[in-house]
């Protein structure tokens, strides 16, 4: 068991390094110098060079790269040019905005998913089943930016159930929440049409299994032989689904949040590119990483749960 | 991770038993040649020229001028969707082209040899665990807008996926009996690859296009909006639905447009994997 | 105890309905055990299936198919047809009065449950007993079935245990609430010899204990030689003959069965012979 | 369908999909006293909140007259005032500059302000490691002296008519030693109010000064908001849900005539000193011909472009010079919109043919929009003109401004007054005119007001007539706030938001 896990680590040891070089060399060549970017356009060679000093950008590559490295393990993520201020700060900040949203989205994306999936193959052909698949293929093919759009038009500025956009912070939680709800549902809607694609199409194939017709001989109901039998063993491919949803939510949420104007951590990661904030990207980057990382592995760990033919690999 | 593997869509059947998913197809397949025939018309003729500006016209309705009426800079709406299809659906295929391609070859070979394996599925981790939209705003940035980019920047993000679709398909595939029977029979890896695992996984891999596909004009849309997509005047339903945003009250159709053109476009391609998946997958042909 | 009369399933296929039973009668008396034998496709599966009410829902069925009430002492026996039951009077029936045993038993267990909790969910589905109550219920099926070491066995998942050991707890199930009428769609034939012959044996033993019917399907004629009373021979979805097992084995009317002996291997045939019934068989 | 739904502070409006059609506001505390809360809307974050050590505009729209003073303010009007320096006398010659400062003034830390902590900030600005972004307009500083703690004498290496006018600008606004080095999160100031906190990607808050030294101008806010809004449809959003008071610079001016209908807000468009100005590479083919400057001058229909990119809003301009900058000249006359004029005097030049160039576009909206247009009305003159997206800032500033790697470009010059860039060298234009840089260096030093501006002037039509660059338009400042707010500046002489004298009527 042992020997499994520390493998494991090393893979990630291993994808994690191959990200930073991948990220560090993609910020090397991108054009631009950081410190024209702040000076503008009436700044003499001079005072960028002064400041592309007091950045130590005027390090060589490696030794930036070393010193950026050396920071990460221990846990110092370096200053941002523009803010001046530990970076380690300002992630920690927006990923207060970012995980309990993508958490928000994701539950709201299986809590629609789950149960229309499941009905439409209960019945397959029905009615429900026509429903299910219309909303998939309409869900996915809405960009969730138009949405997010739509959302505001008639529920925040029509109906004023909700805010339009912004975040008060977590100092009142309650306000918070509801400012989080129709972003999440934005980004939850075109997630879980997919899943609930992904849900019908497993839950059917089970449903031809064997075993659920056993239950139904022990006098199990329909819907007993449904949920109880037949969902239990159709997770892993939705679980596998959900592992690669939460990974484009982090990343892909950049355009919600603009709409909704959320200080998360895609408009971090925009703002700080558009800024030539080096140090700020890279290390937003390697926190999304991390992030993806862990999802992945909290996925392995979910089949486990969930599939007990599983569990003696894990 | 073969679960992936297994990403069928819904299967139509029609009352008289029709051969399982051909629903699916005829529809995928009507509504995708339709966006082709448009797209490819769009070259020889659109009702106006796409990139000429009547400023003095703009944000007219439809039929008030033209069918789907003008836009902010008053060029003609419905004449920008079809050359926009041409655009979009360009962009989408040559992405694919790049992801399908690499993909599927990192995925063979990952399945094929242990120590290819570890290596390609540590690269797939690596791209897979970049955020994809910020990786493209990076890409935009270093290559600069464009089109090149935009394929480069949709095609990159997908190599992971058909890594792991092929990977995981394959897999199944090395170990089934028969290909015990090839390698009795003498046969190197290569050829088996070629012989065997590739046309057991082909099904798998058309869907896994077709559903790329309606993935990667969502994302150019996404990348459009970012202002990343491809330069003008080249019209493209990103652009197009990223410039309606602000005119969302004055001229709704501006918006809606691209928006029902998209949702089409990728209804068909969807709907044609769904067709191809129950058509090709042997195993679903029975279950169903 | 049941009595199939005129039972005709058919499928809505490309070109009209396809017939998959057509117009079978047969009755199984109390304690009796019936054989149903016949090439796989010959509809003997879904005859078990329609007596149990699990048909495919595009299953068009005609005839009857009777069941003899519990025979409460004093109330007259009340006889009702199965195929005219609604879901909910099924659910009733299922695993109370009738146990069904299948065929893959690779399959046919939830991969995701114990055996125990496979067991006791049959259990709690019909009496308001508690959880530890129906598991010790389990634990003695399961050693009622002949289980080694049950106290592990209960806890252990289906992928942990052998193909035989896996029938066995499907028995268990079927047995859980002391059915009626217990039916065996070829229960052995997905396992090895030896593992056939404890099958058997427990299955044989079962029925002479508790005094119930059995309905046996099967495409071997030495399991249907072996274990039951009279047989039903089914061919293409017709009933072809009937009657008591020897007389049918040793003097077949039927060309069809006359056939299907012959395909046996000479020494099978050489030992169906004379082969004398199994001491276990009991008295009838 | 209109929903009217009560909610203590906000006035829920018309539905999305209608036009917004205003009620007027049911706030409760109409008749109590007057709020002192102010919520303002801007479209970009700064990157930081000190105007000393970065360029973006949006640091000064923040923090210049509300949390940094200087030793002069520029006024509504764009006229030069006494602020921290309450008044000063010019030596003839016009090279010392000797101010009185105002006693009495602390910094919101607590540290006196006096003719020391002046020296300091200007020296720091002019020190050879300073990264002020405006350090060349100061360089004609020579000295600068603190006799006493009351008096600040500067003495100049040549004569500057401008001077004052750049002492006012959010660049040269004054900073004490203890907080320098934090100001870019934690500004310290003299002016009204106090920088409260920060919270980055959403919003800057500012708290009334109790000791705030000018008694004259009284300060009606206890708080103020600052909240980044970047999506234009989401901006209007925030207005109408009554989540924002005011929105000095909307971003979206389609959206801006839906508040101009809306009584429940004053509208009225002004003007900034955004000058968008498309450059021409002079130093190379076939930019370095003045013919084709004219011609491509003459190809662009400016009232159709404002209206195409900013929905018709803004001023055309035929100089590098805005309508309320004093001593404004209209000289769009000089080479009027005529496309058959402008095909012939191509041909004269040699292009008959046609001509094709590349045109590096940032991805602002206005500059892609004018890009666009600026297209097709080339080509309707056979011009091809290919357009290269190129981000701004970085990439553009690199490639345009340090590589001069272009063709043509479209950009807003921010900077008031800044016609004198055409003089510099080396500079994006690569424009070298002898004359007019002896005209404006005679206008720097002019030290009356008359001659300088008739400079100026003169300045104007040189450009106008050589057309370095095409002059297109003047940004409109789209400003937009609660109609029961005044105080509000209508126009924007310098990037800015004074909220001194902004306070709500009931």
């Amino acid at each position: 068991m042992l020997r499994h896990l520390l493998r494991r680590a090393a893979g990630f040891a291993v994808t994690f390094l191959l990200i930073s070089i991948l990220v560090f060399c993609m910020m090397e060549i991108v054009p631009g110098d950081p410190a024209s970017a702040m000076l503008g356009t009436s700044a003499t060679p001079e005072t960028l060079a002064a400041l592309r000093a007091q950045m130590g950008l005027d390090a060589p590559a490696a030794i930036r790269y070393l010193r950026w490295l050396g920071g990460l393990m221990t846990g110092s993520m370096g200053l941002s040019y523009t803010y001046g201020v530990p970076v380690g700060g300002l992630i920690l900040e927006r990923l207060a905005v970012t995980l309990p949203l993508t958490g928000l989205a994701v539950l709201l994306a299986v809590g629609i998913a789950l149960p229309l999936g499941v009905t439409a193959a209960a019945r397959p052909g029905g009615v429900a089943d026509g429903a299910a698949t219309l909303y998939a293929q309409a869900g996915i093919a809405v960009p969730n930016f138009w949405i997010g759009l739509m959302l505001i038009m008639v529920v925040a500025l029509g109906l004023g159930w909700l805010p339009a956009g912004g975040f008060p912070g977590w100092g009142e939680p309650a306000a918070a929440l509801r400012a989080l709800l129709l972003p999440a549902l934005a980004l939850a809607i075109p997630q879980s049409a997919v899943l609930t694609r992904v849900t019908r199409a497993s839950v059917v194939e089970v449903m031809n299994e064997d075993f659920v017709r056993t239950a139904r001989a022990k006098g199990a109901s329909v819907s007993r032989a449904l949920w109880r039998h037949a969902v239990p063993n159709a997770l892993v491919p939705v679980i596998t689904m959900l592992g690669l949803q939460i990974s484009f939510l982090i990343g892909g949420a950049v355009l919600v949040e603009n709409v909704f104007t959320l200080p998360g951590m895609g408009r971090l990661a925009w703002q700080a590119l558009a800024q030539r904030d080096l140090i700020v990207i890279q290390n937003v980057v390697m926190v999304f990483a991390t992030i993806v990382i862990a999802v992945n592995l909290g996925v392995d760990l979910l089949y486990t749960v969930v599939d007990p033919r599983l569990r003696r690999r894990a | 991770m073969t679960a992936l593997a297994k990403l069928p869509g819904p299967v139509l059947r029609l009352r008289r038993g029709w051969r399982p998913g051909s629903a699916a197809l005829l529809i995928g397949g009507i509504l995708t040649a339709c966006l082709v025939g448009i797209a490819l018309t769009s070259l020889v003729w659109t009702p106006e020229d796409p990139a000429r500006m009547r400023i003095l016209q703009k944000l007219k309705g439809p039929l008030v001028s033209g069918l789907l009426g003008t836009d902010h800079l008053g060029r003609d709406v419905a004449s920008m969707l079809m050359r926009g299809a041409f655009n979009s659906l360009t962009t989408a295929f040559a992405a694919v082209a790049v992801g399908a391609v690499l993909g599927t070859l990192a995925g063979v070979a990952a399945a094929a040899g242990s120590k290819f394996d570890a290596v390609l599925m540590r690269i797939c981790d690596a791209l897979f665990a970049l955020p994809p939209i910020l990786s493209a705003i990076m890409l935009g940035a270093l290559l600069g807008p464009g089109a090149l980019t935009a394929i480069v920047a949709i095609g990159v993000f997908m190599i992971p996926v058909f890594a792991r679709v092929t990977r995981g398909a394959a897999m199944q595939i090395w170990a089934r009996e028969y290909i015990m029977a090839a390698r009795m029979a003498g046969k190197g890896t290569a050829r088996i690859t070629v012989e065997h695992v590739l046309p057991n996984i082909a099904g798998q891999i058309i869907v896994q296009v077709t559903i790329q596909l309606a993935m990667a004009i969502l994302t150019e849309a996404g990348l459009s909006f970012l202002g990343l997509g491809l330069p003008p005047p080249a019209p493209t339903w990103g652009r197009m639905l990223a410039e309606s945003q602000t005119y969302l009250l004055q001229a709704p159709h501006l918006a809606l447009a691209p928006g029902l053109a998209i949702a089409v476009a990728v209804l068909g391609l969807n709907l044609l994997g769904d067709g191809l998946a129950a058509r090709l997958d042997p195993r679903r042909r029975q279950a169903s | 105890m049941l009595a199939i009369r005129n039972l005709s399933i058919a499928f809505p296929g490309p070109d009209g309905p396809v017939r998959v039973v057509d117009d079978v009668s047969v009755e199984v008396g109390r304690g009796e055990s019936l054989g149903i034998v016949g090439e796989s496709g010959s509809g003997k599966s879904m005859l078990s299936l329609a007596t149990i009410g699990l048909l495919p829902k595009s299953a068009r069925t005609s005839g009857e198919i009777l069941l003899e009430s519990k025979d409460i002492p004093g109330k007259d026996i009340l006889v009702r047809n199965i195929l005219a039951m609604g879901e909910h009077e099924l659910c009733g029936l299922r695993g109370r009065r009738i146990g069904m045993i299948f065929q893959e038993p690779m399959t046919a267990l939830n991969p995701a449950m114990t055996a125990g909790q496979q067991i006791a969910e049959g259990i709690r589905l019909h009496r308001r007993i508690g959880r530890a109550e129906a598991r010790a219920e389990a634990l003695r099926l399961l050693d009622r079935v002949r289980i080694p070491d049950p106290s592990r066995r209960i806890d252990s998942y289906p992928h942990e245990m052998s193909g035989g050991q896996r029938q066995r707890v499907g028995i268990a199930i079927a047995l859980a609430l002391k059915p009626d009428l217990l039916i065996a769609d070829e229960p052995t034939t997905a396992l090895d010899v030896t593992v056939q012959k404890e099958i058997l044996d427990i299955l044989d033993e079962l029925v002479a204990d508790l005094g119930l019917s059995l309905i046996l399907i099967s495409h071997d004629l030495g399991v249907i030689a072996r274990s039951t009373d009279r047989t039903l021979v089914m061919c293409r979805g017709r009933a072809v003959e009937a009657g008591p097992t020897e007389t049918v084995l040793r003097h077949p009317t039927a060309q069809y069965t006359r056939d299907l002996i012959a395909a046996l291997p000479r020494r099978a045939r050489a030992g169906l012979g004379d082969q004398p019934r199994l001491a276990a068989g009991g008295t009838r | 369908m209109v929903l009217l739904t009560r909610s203590s502070r906000r006035h829920i409006l018309a539905s999305a999909l209608l036009a917004a059609l205003a009620l007027p506001g049911l706030s409760g505390g109409a008749w109590a006293a007057p709020r002192t809360d102010l919520v303002v809307g801007m479209p970009v974050e700064p990157p930081g909140l000190d105007p000393t050590s970065a360029a973006p505009t949006v640091i000064g729209q923040v923090v210049w007259q509300n949390v940094f003073q200087g030793l002069t303010r520029i006024d509504r009007d764009g006229k030069v005032q006494p602020q921290l320096a309450k008044s000063w006398t010019i030596s003839p010659d016009g090279l010392t500059y000797t101010f009185a400062l105002q006693p009495g003034v602390k910094f919101h830390n607590g540290e006196a302000f006096n003719a020391e902590t002046a020296k300091f900030a200007l020296d720091a600005i002019r020190a050879p490691g300073s990264v002020n972004p405006q350090k060349a307009l100061y360089a004609v500083i020579a000295d600068v002296k603190a006799p006493d703690p009351q008096t600040l004498v500067l003495t100049l290496a040549k004569p500057s008519g401008n001077l004052l006018f750049w002492l006012g600008q959010p660049a040269a606004v004054m900073v004490e030693p203890k907080s320098r080095d934090g100001l870019k999160t934690n500004p310290v100031g003299t002016g009204p109010f106090r920088f409260a906190s920060w919270r980055k990607g959403d919003r800057v808050e500012l708290t009334r000064s109790p000791d705030y030294w000018d008694t004259a101008r009284k300060v009606h806010l206890d708080r103020v908001t600052f909240r980044f809004i970047g999506d234009p449809q989401a901006a209007a959003a925030a207005l109408r849900a009554g989540d924002v008071d005011a929105f000095p610079l909307l971003p979206a001016p389609e959206l801006y005539a839906a508040f101009q209908k809306d009584k429940a807000f004053t509208a009225e468009p002004g003007l900034t000193e955004m000058k968008v100005v498309a450059g021409m590479n002079n130093a190379a083919k076939p930019f370095s011909d003045k013919r084709v400057r004219q011609a491509l001058m003459m190809a662009v229909d400016r009232k159709l472009l404002i209206e195409g990119a900013y929905s018709g809003y803004g001023a055309a301009i035929g100089s590098h010079y805005t309508p309320n900058d004093p001593g404004y000249k209209d000289l769009t006359g000089v080479y009027p919109y005529d496309p058959k004029k402008a095909k012939a005097l191509l041909a004269e030049a040699g292009y008959a043919k046609g001509l094709t160039f590349s045109f590096k576009s940032p991805q602002m909206a206005y500059a892609t929009r004018t890009a666009e247009i600026l297209q097709a009305m080339f080509s309707e003159i056979g011009v091809t003109m290919n357009i290269v997206p190129t981000e701004f800032p970085a990439k553009w500033v690199q490639e345009v401004m340090r590589d001069r790697s272009f063709d043509m470009t479209v950009i807003a010059h921010a900077e008031p007054m800044d016609i004198a860039i055409y003089s510099n060298d080396p500079y994006y234009f690569g424009y070298k005119n002898p004359a007019f840089n002896d005209v404006v260096a005679k206008a720097a030093a002019a030290t009356d007001e008359a001659t300088r501006l008739k400079l100026y002037g003169e300045a104007q039509e040189i450009l106008a007539e050589d057309v370095p660059a095409l002059f297109l338009f003047v940004l409109p400042k789209l400003s937009v706030w609660r109609a029961k707010l005044t105080g509000f500046w209508k126009n924007e002489p310098v990037p800015s938001n004074d909220l001194t004298e902004v306070r709500w009527t009931e």
